[in-house]
Formats: C-alpha cells, structure tokens, sequence
C-alpha cells in the first residue's frame, strides 16, 4: 500500500476513533505547560474511551482530564504536575484513593525506555535510579527493571529498563504535512522517541503543510511519515498550553483547572461539562475558554518573546 | 558587573535563600535546574555575577537566555536564544548523564540526614498518605552532577531523620552509600540552601552538617525546625546579606511580577 | 505507467539481473538497499512499476527521490526530495533494526548453501589472503528485513559450499539456524538473483534452491558454475525477458553515463 | 571559563597541533564520498601524527590516507571502502600485511557504541551481529561483545556493546559558528553521537557564521558547542568528497587517488608528496587538483542537482 502519496489528515474525531482503542496503552507528548496535546485528549474524553494506560515523561493536564473522568486504570512516568500550577490533583487523589495504579520511573529512565522502543530494543541501559526508591520499592515485584554489572567494568551496576513501546501515541506540533511528517518547533521533549516507538500516533497541529515544503528542507523533519497514522490540523489545539512561537500558555485558565481539579467533586464534573464533554469539536472550547480575544492575547504574549 | 555593597536591609528570607543558591554558580558553569527557586536562581546567576553560565533545561534547551519569571522547565521563557532546541535526551542523556554538568539544583518535599530527597510520596508508597509529583528529572540530577545544590523552606515536617521515599539519592545511609549503589558520582558535593541555613555534606560521615546561618538566624532555631540531628561546623558562618543590586535585579529583572516573592519589597 | 510488452529482444545479463532484482519490489515496499545494483535495482523499480516504494538508505536518508546513477549511499543523487535527511541511527536503529523494512537488498563476496554472505574475508579472518570491505550495513539488513534480496554475479568462486567468513547471517546452518541464533527474522524470506537465475530460500531445510533460470541458461550452466549442490524446485521457472520499456527506463533514466552498465545497448 | 563566549575559531594546524595526539583514538566523521574531513586529516598527515587508532561507521579515503602514511596502529569500523570507487586499498594491504589491527563491526553496532559514549553508557545493545563470525571469530579475545539473554524475553540473545568514546574526533559540516555549534545538511550519518561521545573534536566547516545566526534558529543546530574543542574554516575542506548543497564529489580525483592506492609503492608516495606532504595547507592542494575552474565545476555539478 503507497504509504508516500496518501493524506493521513483527518478530523479528531475521526483519528481517536481508528486508532484510540478502549484498555489500550496510551503515550503522551509535551511537557507540563508546553506542547501537550489537549484537543486529541478533549476528543478521547468525548468518546470515551477508559481503561487507559498512559506513558510519559512528565505527564500534565490531559492525563489529569482522562483520571479525572475515570478513563485510566495505570500511568508510567518520571512526574505528574503543572509545576508552577501544582500537582495533577485528580491524579493525585486518584492514587492516594487507590483506584490509580502507578509506576514511577525518572525523565531519563522514561525516555530511556522510548528509546529502546524506537530502536526495536528489548531493553535500554541507564546509570540513573542506582540507590533510590525507585528501583528499591517497586510495586511490580520487579519486572521493571533488572539491575546488571557492566561486564566491561568493576563493580559497576547499570540498570536495564524494559522498552516501552504505547499502542498509540498521541502529540501536538507546530506542523505536519498531508503524509504525517512532522515539525517540532521549541524543545523537543520525549515526542520522537515517544512516536516511533509507538503502534500508531496520531499527530495534531497548528498548521498542515504541503509536503513540497518537507521536501524542500528535509533537515527539519523531526518526525518522518513512517511512523504517523493520522495527522489533524487543530490550530491552538494545545492550549491552555504554550505552543512554541505560537501562543504563550494560559495562565488564567490552567489556574482556573486547577482549582477544579483540586477541589474535585461537583465543580470538577461542570468544568469537565463545560469545557470538554458538552463541547462541540475544540473549536467550540476554544470560544468558551474566551474565543478570539482570548487567543490573539495568547499570540500576542508569545510574540513579545520573540 | 559590580553588584557588591551597598547591603540591602529590605529583603525577604525567600530572596536571600534564592540569592545564597545562585551563589554557588560559578561564571561558566554548565547548570541544570528545575523548576521554582533553581530556575529563579540560575536567572538571577546569569542576570549578576555568572553571565557566562550555560544552563541546559531537561526538555532539550542548551544555553537560553533566561527570561522573567520561567514557571516551568517547558516555558517559552527558557528558550529565547538557545543554541539548540532539542530533546529531553539530548540534555539528560548527552550532558547529564553524560557528566557534563557542574552543578544540579532541585528543590523536594523531604530531605533527610544522608541529604537523601524525597519529592514523591508521604508515607507508605503502596498507600500513599500524600502523593507528591515524583522525580521529574530531579533523581538524574542527583545522581549525574558533579555537585548538587538543593533549594527548599526549612519546615520541620521537611526534615526527617528519614525519608519515606528515597527519590533521589543522597549518601543514602553513609559515606559509602553512593559507591556502593554504583552511582556515577560516589563523592558528590552536596549544599542544601534553606531560608534559615546552609547545610553541606560532611562526605567522611555521609551526613548533612550546617555550615552557615542566615542572617539573624540562631543554631538552635535551625535545630528547632529540623526532624533529625545534623552536624554544625565547628566555625559557623553567617551567610552575606544581598547587596541593594542583588535584590534590585531580582525584584526587576527576574520575577518583576512576583511570580515568586509575593509581597516582596512591597512592605 | 505500463512497462511491459513488446520484449526486448537487446539487453543484456546484467541489466536483466537488476531488472529481475527491481520486481521483487511491490509498490508501497519498505526497502533498504546498498551500494551498487540494489541501489540501482531500487532506482529501477522507483521509475517503472513501484514509484511509491519508500527508500530509506543507511546514511539516514528517508524516501528520496533517486536520481540517476548513484555510486554510494553517500552519494547526493540520492537525497534528493527526500522526506527526511537524518542519520545513520534514524535509518538503522529506527527503522531497520525496528522491524519496518519490507524488504532489504545486499551484496557480497560469497554465497554459500545457506545464504549466508560474505564480504570480509577470503582465507584466514586472522591471516586473510584478500580482504574485502567488511559488513557495512550488510549484517544490519540481513538480520533484520522482512525479506532479503541479494544480487551478484554467478561465478564458480562466489557460491562455496561455506563462506570463508559469516558477515551477513542466511539460515546459518540448517532451517533452526536464524532462530537458534536469536535473529529477530528467524522465518526470512532470502531471494538470490544473478545473472544465470534466481535461487531461493528452502525454509524447510534452510538451503537455497534454484527457482527459476535466466532466458537461455541451462540448469547445467547454473550447477558448473555453482561450488555447493543447490535444491532444484520442481517445476524450474523461466525468468522472464524485459519489455523494450524497462531497458529504456533503465539506460536512460537509471543509469544514463552507464556507470553501471559499460556498453550495454551500444553493441 | 566561560564557554559560551569564546571563539573556537583556529586554522587546521593550530586545531590539530593542540587536539590529535600520538597514539589517541581518533573518530573520524561522514561517509565514503560524502563530508569526508580532509581537510584535518591531510594536516594530521603533514604533522605526521602516528600510533592513531581510528574509529568510525563506514572508514573511507581520509583513513586510508593515514594508513598509507603509516600514522596508523589500528581501525573498528564497519566497512573500509569507497564503494562504487573500491575497498580502500592501502587498508586492505595493510590487513592483508598482517601490519594493521582490525576490529569488525556492522555500520549499526558502530552507531550503537557511539550512542552509548554520547548518553555515558558503558555500553548498548543490538540485536544485529547475531549468528554472525563478527561476533563468532573476534580477534580480541572476546572483549568487542557480551552476548545476554533479554531478561523480558524467552530465550531472546542480545548483544552488547562497549561504548565508544574516541579521544578526538574530526569531522567536516557545512556551518559552524564561532562557539562551535554545528549545522549539518544532507544526511548526518553517525556524526552527532561520535562528536557527542569524544573528549574533543574538531569541526572543520565551509563556512563560519554567527552565533547570533544559530541563536535565531535553535532547532537546526546539530550538535551545540559543548561538544566542540575547534571550529576551522576550510571552503572545500572535504575535497575529493562531496558536501551537500555545496558541491559533488570530484570523481576524476578519487578515481586517482584509488589508482595510487592500489598501485601503491612509489606512486603511492608520489601521491602523498604532490597532494598532501607537499602542500602549504589546503588551499594549495586545491590549487593542485585543478583550482577554481575545478572547484567550480563540482559546484555546478551539485546545484544541478538541487
């Protein structure tokens, strides 16, 4: 099947629908308050689909949302939080509460481990976790690491991790083209690593290009096509995150998540109401998170930055 | 830039304990910091006396110039004219890892004695009690860089004899305890700042001795406020006031919109 | 585009070599090729019949559009419109060693029974009385396509009964051999295609056997110039002839300053 | 010491004179006819710099000249060739002499090591090499590999591989800047992890620019000036090689470069006296292999192709 002449631009309901399956592992791209892919969350939310497992380095408000409303059986990754902003509270709760299994590891360890992924590697090695909690209070019964000597050395432990390779890995960008090459603009975070160790990933962005256009700079693509199922144009479709060059975050909103979130119960179920469930597409969101005023102020912000 | 005398006497314990921090980075230095107070003292290093500083930020940014008042380790304010703009591996991989960095900041919830950090979980970890973030990129600092800055609130509750969780790695029981864990850096320089002291690791013993007392600070109110029983140098330092510069450049160019020190310099 | 009749009745062996080589790529493949006729099989195969064929080449280049008569993979005419231009790690670790190639083309020194290839040594590895160039990325896409193609000449000296050396894994030594071995494709499909015919992987017994002869050539041909005893299929193919169309596209459009195929069609 | 402040910027003979030792391990960058560094290494012929031990992905005319020259105790590599143009003759006499130590590996295992130096890994598994005599006849005794079983696996063997980390490492790029942060076109083979692996390195460039330059565009920097030791600007640096979007290679003189090297004896040495001994620096080796009106040609031979 031609894979280098077929559009994979569809909508995000369309994407989520194909290769978004219920009990599925799950990976995530972006990092606290920049790049996170909220418009393919919002979507996953509208449709439903639980019993997720979701991988991260630093996983933020999208995994928050999906605990939140009681899609996730199990997360793995180096934190959970919007620093600045605080904890991932509905996480938070959900593990102290018990209902959330969860497997820490640090950012390197979780890149480490989608890398080894992305490589077709069973394994990959790190000098990180020696002597902490991490390896030592492991609530697998130890199948997440295996802690070795390196054979060219003296008494030099190094720990293996197993790869990890998601089901479907979901990423916003700044650009893609029509085939699913992809362009990162800003930090890169775990996002390559993450997608091509994946089964499938859908990729949002602010903009399609034309693939002339990847053809002409190929020097740029962070992504090739290879490994992209589905691209979706979605512009702003990482806010209340920042996308690099684009739009600044916005505070006032992940400020007004938090609360939420923190809070819990009945005023978490109107924001999720509000904002996600009972919205039509995230086009809708966008007008009731404050519309064009709102995002041409976002704009704006990161433009004085630049 | 001269940002000595004359002495502030209009600052906060907040402003002083970032100022003390960003102290211990030297011109040149290959910095990696987390977010809050390591980011806020790397800017201010960079804006005063480390212009030179190279700071890597975890998601992939080699030497930005910082902007005021970064949130997060993914704010566009820490990429403004990076040399590159790369991935989580290229800088905890290909610098960290790779023992390029000089000097490591984190914060954490929970230091204990062997300056053992915990920023993941009180109480028991399969039934947690309170749910703290977790590592983040803090336990690959601690065990990478070549010396390791910890910036924290001197509470009681934050000093325990033990950690419930070791997240990243201190002495962990001893000056043995980094060797024999095979960590990369057995003989790690260790500096936990506080807003009441300055503590170091005494590496003959693996165990955190106070090494410096903020201004007006007693011993015994370090002691008061922490769990377990530390050291004290047999010549207790007081740590410098800040010049009126250092608190005019934090005020002005660093957090001008009191991300961090609310209600500073505005008493 | 159609290439095929009216058959061409002016060619040579070598262009029907690499002709034959290019339809064992389906439109839409995964392929990884070297250096010299698989590149320009590739190339073939990307102007007739598979012109959505996905190159990737060993450099770290990702679906270029080939232009005529590249000499390495190295070479610029083959990074032209590419999709990617990456590194030797992009195309090796992430795609190759990552399972996604459909189907990978090699050459080589040697050929014995089992497929395996040689091109490092003849004689001795630790005295050897001629030296070739080494795996290259040979090993790499011999242990990890889906299929494996390899072209070569068919001369007595280049089909021994065992390699001198094992740079390139076949079945090893018998039908277990990929899996004994812990290869990730232990079930590999593995196409020889030479100027007199074109043998084939038996996988029930691990050897190679001559599917189907070069217009022409007699079996007896095949086995004289054949050092190992090789399984004969049944019911022997005839490859079949060009069409007027691929020995066109071929020496005008693949390899134009006949780089690759000195006086062919000049005769 | 401030690094981010400081101009690398050297000529080729300050650059190797205070980097290349006698007897270090020296990585050497690009691919057969592509971004060879020529440039450096006809200065490290003409300082005469001996005992070295090269490594590299694909080893192709640069440390065929070394070897020719004698400056050469050993190679690992995965191929030593020229490809279309040949073996690398002088290599494969010297092996075939029994007066050069040679250490096989795959073009992917060689990548693998480097990726362990860059992340400070002792070492990096594959699942190439395996049922292979790369792995069955190791001239070393058995310590270029460890086989392990995948401990996520069922019977699952997987090489490991020690990391490799050169001393020095050269390569040849299109840009730099003054700090030493390097911009690459065209493929990158294995230069990013090799340079990011080495204790130093040397680029030599087409052209230097401003840091300012690299500083407005993050994302295309290739490896950041970290890694970097001296930055050389040496127009055609990689002669008789090509350089994407610069120029094509110079078939006519690597046709008799190779001519040279497989004659060997005293055309060999005439070679070396007229191309590379003899010259005052690479100008004027330029200047001997036809000069402008050649160097023009190769340029023309590129955009043609752009």
């Amino acid at each position: 099947m031609p894979v280098n002449s077929q559009s994979k631009v569809m909508t995000a309901r369309e994407a989520v629908a194909r290769f978004v399956a219920p009990g599925c592992v799950l990976g995530m791209g972006g990092q606290n308050v920049g790049r996170i892919p909220m418009a393919l969350t919002h979507e996953i939310l509208r449709q439903g689909i639980g019993g997720l497992t979701i991988l991260g380095c630093n996983l933020s408000i999208a995994m928050d949302l999906l605990v939140g409303a009681g899609l996730v059986r199990r997360t793995e990754s180096g934190t959970g939080n919007l620093e600045r902003f605080g904890t991932t509270f509905q996480w938070r709760r959900a593990i102290e509460a018990g209902v959330l299994q969860h497997r820490d590891y640090s950012h390197l360890a979780m890149v480490s481990r989608f890398l080894a992924g992305e490589m077709g590697l069973p394994f990959m090695p790190t000098k990180s976790l020696l002597g902490s909690d991490i390896l030592n209070k492991h609530p697998d019964g130890g199948d997440g690491y295996v802690l070795m000597d390196n054979p060219w050395g003296e008494h030099e432990p190094v720990a293996l991790l197993p790869a990890a390779c998601p089901d479907v890995a979901i990423i916003h960008a700044q650009r893609a083209d029509e085939l699913g090459n992809v362009i990162i603009e800003g930090f890169a975070a775990h996002d390559v690593e993450m997608v091509r160790a994946s089964r499938a990933a859908i990729v949002s962005c602010e903009e399609v290009v034309s693939s002339e256009e990847t053809r002409r700079r190929p020097e740029l693509t962070a992504i090739p096509y290879l490994y992209v199922s589905a691209v979706v144009e979605q512009p702003f479709g990482g806010h209340p995150t920042s996308v690099y060059r684009a739009y600044d975050f916005d505070s006032d909103h992940l400020t007004h998540y938090q609360a939420c979130a923190r809070e819990g119960g009945q005023m978490y179920q109107k924001y999720l109401e509000r904002y996600v469930l009972g919205c039509d597409g995230f086009d809708d969101y966008l007008e009731r998170i404050g519309g064009v005023k709102r995002l041409h102020a976002l704009r704006q912000a990161m433009q004085g930055m630049m | 830039m001269t940002v000595d005398a004359p002495i502030s006497t209009d600052y906060t314990a907040n402003e002083l304990m970032v100022i003390e921090a960003s102290r211990h980075i030297n011109d040149g230095d290959m910095v990696l910091a987390g977010t809050g107070m390591p980011l806020i003292a790397i800017t201010l290093a960079q804006k005063s006396h480390a212009p030179h500083l190279c700071a890597v930020v975890e998601t992939g940014i080699i030497d930005p110039e910082l902007l005021p008042s970064p949130v997060s380790v993914s704010d566009p304010r820490i990429q403004y004219r990076a040399v590159k703009l790369g991935s989580l591996r290229d800088a905890l991989a290909c610098v960290l890892q790779r023992g390029m960095i000089d000097i490591g900041m984190i914060g954490g919830a929970q230091i204990d004695q062997f300056a053992n950090v915990n920023s993941t979980v009180i109480g028991d970890y399969a039934a947690p009690r309170v749910r703290f973030p977790g590592s983040g990129g803090a336990n690959d600092v601690a065990s990478h860089s070549r010396r390791l800055l910890i910036i924290t609130r001197h509470e009681k509750r934050r000093f325990p004899e033990r950690v419930d969780y070791i997240t990243s790695p201190g002495y962990i029981d001893g000056p043995d305890g980094r060797r024999k864990a095979g960590l990369p850096t057995p003989q790690q320089d260790i500096t936990i700042v506080t807003d009441l002291c300055v503590m170091e690791i005494d590496k003959g013993v693996g165990r955190l001795k106070v090494a410096a007392l903020m201004p007006g600070v007693t011993l015994d109110r370090v002691l008061d406020n922490t769990l377990f029983k530390p050291l004290v140098a047999e010549r207790l330092a007081q740590v410098e006031p800040p010049s009126e510069e250092y608190i005019r450049i934090l005020r002005e160019e660093v957090d001008p919109q009191r991300v961090y020190f609310r209600g500073a310099g505005e008493g």
